[in-house]
């Protein structure tokens, strides 16, 4: 039985022939109610939607409740539950590995933005090819509730304690640092996270997709701001998110001009329709301009902020061959007798 | 040169005192960043390209330039290459230290210095050749940038002129080391050439050292043990790399790219590896891990601070039974320590490294040549066992040049484990990736992209059962640990055996990695100078196989000799091997940071055994001396 | 309450067979995050607020809400508090597992079920107590949201009922937990009555089992070991607290910050300490070690993984000389491994960590009122032998509840160990921070801010001669080594000695830390059912002191009991040891993640001894039998 | 004598009758020219200028030739060179145990930007009173010179190999997460980078500077952007500083308007003037925005970027008593019997 109810029809196939119950997986241990099931409910739709094959997903994640979810979703892909916050090298190793398969990392709030900041930040800087998700609720779960590092400053633990430390803006991060499609959605908006988990799934770089994802049991109560009822006050779509796969074709456009279209590696389409005329999603500093003033306006931009697709991802960087440096054959990852007679000859 | 090649046997007669022929060693004072290496260099190629077996290690400090440095070259007839205490033939080129590197020499030295110093005034039992360095580079340039580096081509003629090195092997040892740069090669050997006269003309040889051709060097090469290194993890199909510089390590990765750039480009013009400087040490194994698990011939390399920094993920990939190779080219710890210096400080901790019950498989190369092998073997036996796999090699390996027999080709063809295919999963209509199913310990698994429905299985450092599954029940995390410490068991009859020596003695000597050339010399003083006969051991992996119970068990005494100061290797010995036989062991731990010389084992060793040196040389009977414990 | 009394008086008639008094143990099988803690806590107060012995343990699962957790209690009037194997009153809570559970029962034991459930037709031969929850929760509250609460409170009555608890008790138990709410209080006691009055009405005591009150607790305390340590700290005088959450040590750390905030703000409404939540245990212990470099007292709490993250900085602080306290509240491993289930397997990781040549001091605490002392002497040793402290607890211990006599204010004044002030620096005329001024290895320290030109040191951890100052000669390297060495041969003047328990017999034990509890009902089974005289030593620190060396020699065989899969305790005594001594030891080493009982420990030793049950239950002889090797 | 000869007169004494030889360190190891002796030639200048007593300082550093370099000044202070990427954390247990001291922690750009960044980051968002300096050259020294995360891209080595991940801007960085003063400077820029370094000892908060500093063995050829010749040709300073201590009489004002006058914690005073008008020192979003474009720019921003007086700092939020812990006699740090017996009794 499906981990997770998605709202298809388990009947209907996709476009490779796969029911949605092809893409589920183990029944959740986690709080009944905790965003992270939704999430994984929409990764399981949009891998559905795009038509992915579940073996050549992979799903390397941290520790914690949101990175148990990996468990939930998708159990025909492999997965690995690596250790706190390190996922991004054990993805980084993963990818170059095997640059075919498509990456969908699974990382919290604590397990990023606290210990694991520092591989997050030099993950970014490379491009490389993954879908790096953070089911941020703004506090440990899996711990009992203390405050992570995205909590924001002021917020209140149900036992009354007061974060006086500036939260970490992920997205901000993202964008300063070299992330190719950046964005942030809640766990709550079905629409706006599956579409934007779609698009992310076209581009062929890092995306980083912050998701408020309330906890219900330590992060849902008055003061927080990581909450069901927070998040329905302060919600703040930025850009209106469209996107049609390159197997669909194109329906009626927007007028030109209110709405950005961005052409995705694979052909598919992104279309923003900015809902602040100044806004400009291909502009990193406005972008970072923009979302710093959120701040102060204590509102929660959503939305995609950031895309670009043109910057080389690591596997171009490297230069890697084709075929996955795992399956290599030994004839070409062992060079001849006369390679190795012609380095004897040069240390004579 | 016709010159020159008289004036070496003039100055030859000239000396009157016996000749000591193939038997010194030369160090150079200098300091670093003042491009000496190159000289130095040419100046063992030298005595290498004249078959004289020869060594030479570099003592360096931990910055960049302007500190302190020497040079040490060792030339032996019969092959020792190990550090010898008493330098014979001094260039003295920095005056900082000067002074107190002639006042530690041992009488009848001989000493190489810039003549403004006046050394000579420091002691009568010493001989002392006076150089005039300004005079002599004025005349082979002008160009102030260069005087530094042509001082020192100088000093290479003048010491050959000397030793009698052979001017043709001098320049075409400048010509390799200036290979690539035609005009750099002229300046250099013009250089040694005017040292090389000043020396005929000026100076009367008063000293016994003598380098004179031999042919022990026929079909050898040079080699430092990380590119030794490099180039078998290249011919072991590695294809992923990840490294975070430290010293001593970064050589072994800088040259291991350098050789895939020219070797592991693919007719698309692709490279067939992927290379990553991580941000640091934590992220450079986990990279390692997760390349592992996709599949990839995975290595990082590293020192000390760095495999402490690895102590959480190697845990990971312990219990998760993920192949991973790590080399720890080990420098002198505990934290920074010496980190130009060498040791054999990181067994204990690499054996058990990280939290809870884990046992790691140990490669402990002692030559550049196993350098070489163990770099293809590491990845061999991480991937048969499914686990990590530490190379112990160390700064004098690593960084220093030493002579070997060339390389041989792998002829094994790559084994990549117990890996199931699609068609494997379909035909077994699944698997279970913890599951002993051969009776070895070591599971099958699957790759990510295998394309079946049921390859898959999740990978997790958390408890599971046989299938991978979430678990927290007992049975399953005491079934699971019992395998995979079986895994341990099967390993002893496949990392590589010791190497032994035993001809039925009582003593017996234990030793490893580099502590090796000290012992072969130290056995022939002990035989010749004590009459004490001993067995060797050189142990060359953990697991320790049963070899090394045996060896222990048939004598009376077994000396651990080691550079650490704790007697890892015998601590290691006392844990995995029954309480009588440790009865036996005794230890010889030292280290500051220099590579072991033979006589300081020597001593130890009659030290402990309470012998007298053996008038005609020969004192059987001290091999069963009663020793102390 | 009278109907109440007399019911049970009535019950405790009925029940025909011969009666178990106060020696039996309770599982209560249900979910987290069900609430039933506080009812379970209710249970485990009313029994010991009746005088009777007892403990209780909670095995819950590594998520937040909706699985398996088994709390067991047990009550024994000897004062057995360890985890025993059988069950004989099962509180069967949780559909998922209830059926499992029962089935897992001995004969004759009961179980008290929700009726719908019908477990009673699975077993003939147990006793069942049918209870119709949603019918009774119902008579106590319609508010949906406390359904779950409530019957919980209503098996303690129902339980309480059939095994003879005293109702004033219960109510006052219930009173405590529920001190700050009133309301909550009233609805559970009266939750608790109805069911008490459910059992005294509708069902008959049918199990031999029953608490009857005793005198064995007065004065005594309940607390878990993470609390007392946090206790401990705060007497220690602890002023700077750095953590990264983790289980099973986080309440450790956030019942220290209630304790602080509560009686460590001074008159000025400041706080005279600072606690940070770390972003990682790099930092944490990389702050406890800053701030313990500048004068404070610093320490941390964390389990295996931060262990091993700590490991680089572990050996700075060692190399460096700087003191830090590291609370190890050890699950099990490796990897996250059963983050949820106890362990004793750090050992050996600890006392060796991090690269190079390191020895770590680890104190080993096995009750609640030893996790209150040695948190205080922790500080003090660190201090003194200006070191890294390891105070090794472990999930069994830290985070369940344990009886003890209530805590002993310490008597010894705080000691800082060797720092000199201005003054000292002045009349001394400088200092050299690394010499050994007094023979014991342990150099003299400023603090920074000290004010005298000549109070500052260069502290690094990088190679240093004895004024601190940047050096890579060997002689200065290896005498700071032997120096650092001789403060660990120092410290086995200083560590906890050994409990040892000698009365000349020929089988002793060697345990450490909770497995204590095991021991020491192991040791009256052997002697009561085979007549086997054992003696006892219960390590309590490492470095070891001389009583272990010497309980070992005057032993035949030494069986070394511990929670871990290699037998980490027992390698440490090899390596510690001579070899002579080891010949002795014999392992008993598990770990499943469950406390050990005392009857695995008993089954095992009279295994190995060869021992049969002893007919009259006295066979002195067994004593002497040959033993298994 | 001196390690780094300094502008000062050695025979003349500050407020506090130091002479500037009374803040010299050891002789230097590092290479000739290399720019951490320039730096560490300003820091002896800026204390001796501002009278600060030596025993008040500490000198926490990571590992590098930079972080080597508190050796070589202010032996009179106490250093601690710690572990690789880690001084951050040393440095805030030190500032704990001991608020009263002036905390001066060096790093490097590897140690800070490449290993240390997660701490950097942690740091960062605390507020921790302390001057933290990037010695700044985009390689790693010590280790002979590879790239480091602040290499910019493109940029080249001299063994010709060419960076192409993007350099992490520590200076934004700071700034996005809660340091209250952040600038960048370079070694050869005598008087501004003394002037910050003054006005920096003065605030009581996270100073953050970075430091360009020309590493002139692996990095200072044609073709790095962290050379003195690149420096001379793209260093654009956007505030000009002037810093006024509390001890000195104020001299002759600006226009106002045209100066940014910020008052400091300790009643000396900060003069920008801003060299751009629509630039606002006080305001992230407008600084982050400049130092965003300044990159596509290819210019080097220096001077002060933010500043912020008011935030409170890591002491103040942890409401720290007034004499240092370290020092607190056992009366205030060990409770009485009375205490233990209370505790006691709630267990029974
Ligand atoms: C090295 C290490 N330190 C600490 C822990 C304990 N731990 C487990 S999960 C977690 C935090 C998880 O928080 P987050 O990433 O936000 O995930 P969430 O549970 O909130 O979804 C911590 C600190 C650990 N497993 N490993
Ligand atoms: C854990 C660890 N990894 C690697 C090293 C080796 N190492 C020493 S200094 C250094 C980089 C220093 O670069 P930077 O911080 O920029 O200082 P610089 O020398 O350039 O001034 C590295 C990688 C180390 N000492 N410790
Ligand atoms: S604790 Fe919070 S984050 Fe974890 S599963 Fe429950 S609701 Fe989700
Ligand atoms: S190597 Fe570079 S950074 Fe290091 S001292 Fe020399 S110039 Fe400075
Ligand atoms: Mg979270
Ligand atoms: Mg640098």
């Amino acid at each position: 039985m499906a981990s997770t109810p998605t709202s298809q029809n388990p009947q209907k196939t996709n476009r490779i022939g796969l029911t949605v119950l092809e893409y589920k997986g183990g029944k959740t241990t986690l709080c009944a109610g905790c965003g992270h099931n939704a999430i994984s409910e929409r990764i399981i739709d949009a891998m559905y939607e795009m038509g992915i094959k579940p073996e050549q997903v992979i799903k390397p994640s941290g520790i914690g409740c949101s990175s148990k979810s990996p468990a939930y979703f998708m159990s025909r892909s492999h997965s690995f539950n690596g250790v706190h916050g390190r996922m991004p090298s054990l993805a980084t190793g993963a990818v170059l590995a095997n640059h075919k398969l498509i990456a969908l990392g699974v990382s919290g709030d604590g397990d990023t933005a606290s210990i694991g900041i520092g591989q997050f930040v030099h993950l970014m800087r490379r491009n490389l090819p993954i879908l790096y998700i953070i089911e941020d609720n703004g506090v440990y779960g899996l711990t009992k509730g203390q405050f992570s590092a995205t909590a924001d400053i002021g917020s209140k633990l149900k036992t009354g304690v007061v974060n006086d430390l500036p939260a970490i803006d992920t997205c901000s991060l993202a964008i300063m640092l070299g992330a190719t499609f950046v964005g942030r959605s809640f766990s709550g908006d079905k629409k706006q996270l599956l579409t934007m988990l779609k698009a992310a799934i076209a581009h062929k770089g890092t995306v980083m997709l912050d998701v408020i994802s309330p906890c219900v049991t330590f992060n849902d109560h008055e003061g927080s701001t990581k909450s069901y009822k927070f998040m329905k006050d302060h919600d703040e779509p930025i850009t209106d998110v469209n996107f049609v796969p390159a197997f669909e074709e194109i329906e009626a456009d927007y007028e030109p001009g209110e709405v950005l279209d961005v052409t995705m590696h694979d052909g598919s389409r992104l279309k923003l329709r900015k809902l602040e005329d100044d806004y400009d999603p291909t502009n990193k500093a406005v972008a970072l301009k923009r979302l710093a003033e959120s701040k102060e306006r204590d509102e929660i931009l959503t939305g995609v902020f950031y895309v670009d697709t043109k910057a080389p991802n690591f596997i171009e960087m490297l230069n890697l061959t084709e075929a996955p440096l795992a399956i290599l054959p030994e004839s070409v990852v062992r060079p001849g007798r006369e390679v190795l007679e012609k380095c004897m000859e040069e240390l004579r | 040169m016709a010159i020159g090649e008289t004036a070496v046997q003039d100055l030859a007669k000239e000396s009157g005192q016996k000749r000591i022929v193939n038997d010194l060693s030369i160090q150079v004072a200098t300091v670093n960043g003042s491009g000496s290496q190159s000289a130095n260099t040419v100046l063992l190629r030298t005595i290498f390209q004249m078959g004289v077996p020869v060594s030479g290690k570099n003592l360096f400090p931990s910055n960049i330039a302007g500190l302190p440095t020497w040079y040490t070259i060792r030339a032996n007839k019969n092959g020792y290459i190990a550090r010898k205490k008493e330098i014979d033939f001094l260039i003295a080129m920095n005056p900082e230290t000067a002074r107190e590197d002639v006042l530690a020499l041992a009488p009848g030295s001989a000493v190489l210095y810039d003549e403004p110093l006046n050394l000579n005034t420091l002691r009568q039992d010493l001989t002392f050749y006076p150089v005039l360095y300004d005079k002599l580079v004025a005349s082979v340039t002008t160009d102030a940038k260069l005087r530094k580096l042509i001082k020192n081509m100088i000093y290479v003629g003048v010491a050959g002129q000397v030793l009698g090195l052979e001017v043709p092997e001098i320049e075409k040892a400048i010509g390799k080391q200036f290979a690539a740069k035609k005009k750099a090669a002229e300046l250099n050997i013009n250089a040694a050439r005017v040292g090389y006269e000043y020396a005929a003309s000026s100076l009367t040889k008063a000293d016994p050292y003598y380098v004179q051709r031999m042919d022990a060097n026929r079909g050898k090469i040079i080699i430092d043990g990380n590119s030794a290194a490099a180039l078998g993890a290249m011919f072991g199909g590695v294809t992923v790399v990840t490294w975070y510089p430290i010293t001593p390590s970064s050589s072994l990765c800088e040259t291991l790219i350098d050789y895939l750039k020219e070797y592991r480009i693919g007719p698309d013009g692709k490279a067939t590896f992927a290379v990553v400087q991580a941000e640091d040490e934590l992220a450079a194994v986990g990279m390692v891990i997760g390349a592992g698990w996709a599949g990839a011939r995975a290595m990082t390399a590293t020192s000390g601070p760095g495999i402490s920094l690895m102590a959480e993920f190697t845990g990971l990939a312990y219990y998760v039974e993920v192949p991973a190779v790590i080399w720890d080219i080990q420098r002198v710890g505990p934290s920074t320590g010496l980190p130009t210096r060498t040791s054999q400080g990181d067994i204990l901790s690499n054996a058990y490294l990280s939290h809870g019950d884990t046992k790691h498989l140990l490669l402990i190369p002692a030559s550049v040549s196993e350098c070489f092998d163990f770099a293809i073997e590491a990845f061999e036996l991480a991937e048969r066992f499914q686990t990590p796999v530490f190379v112990m090699s160390d700064l004098d390996l690593g960084m220093n040049n030493w002579m070997s027999d060339p390389f041989e080709y792998p002829e094994k063809p790559i084994s990549r484990g117990k890996v199931l295919s699609a068609e494997d999963v379909e035909r077994l209509g699944g698997f279970s990736r913890y599951k002993d199913v051969d009776g070895d310990g070591i599971g099958y698994r699957t790759l990510p992209g295998t394309d079946h429905p049921q390859a898959a299985y999740f990978a997790r450092g958390s408890g599971h059962n046989e299938k991978g599954q979430y678990s927290e029940r007992p049975d399953d995390f005491e079934r699971n640990m019992a395998r995979i410490r079986k895994k341990f068991e099967t390993a002893k009859q496949a990392v590589p055996k010791p190497v032994v020596e035993d001809a039925g003695n009582k003593v017996g000597i234990l030793a490893y990695g580099t502590t090796h050339w000290a012992i072969v010399e130290s056995r022939d003083q002990l035989r010749e100078e004590y009459g004490v006969e001993t067995d060797y051991l050189r142990v060359r992996a953990f697991p320790f196989t049963e070899e090394i119970e045996d060896f222990i068990r048939r004598h009376e005494v077994v000396f651990v000799v080691e550079q650490n100061r704790d007697a890892q290797m015998l601590n290691l010995l006392k844990i995995e091997f029954p309480a009588e036989l440790s009865l036996k062991l005794r230890s010889i731990a030292h280290i500051h940071g220099l590579p072991i010389d033979a006589r300081s084992v020597t001593d130890e060793i009659v030290g402990r055994l309470e012998v007298k040196p053996a008038p005609a040389g020969k004192a059987k009977a001290a091999g069963r001396a009663q020793e102390q414990r």
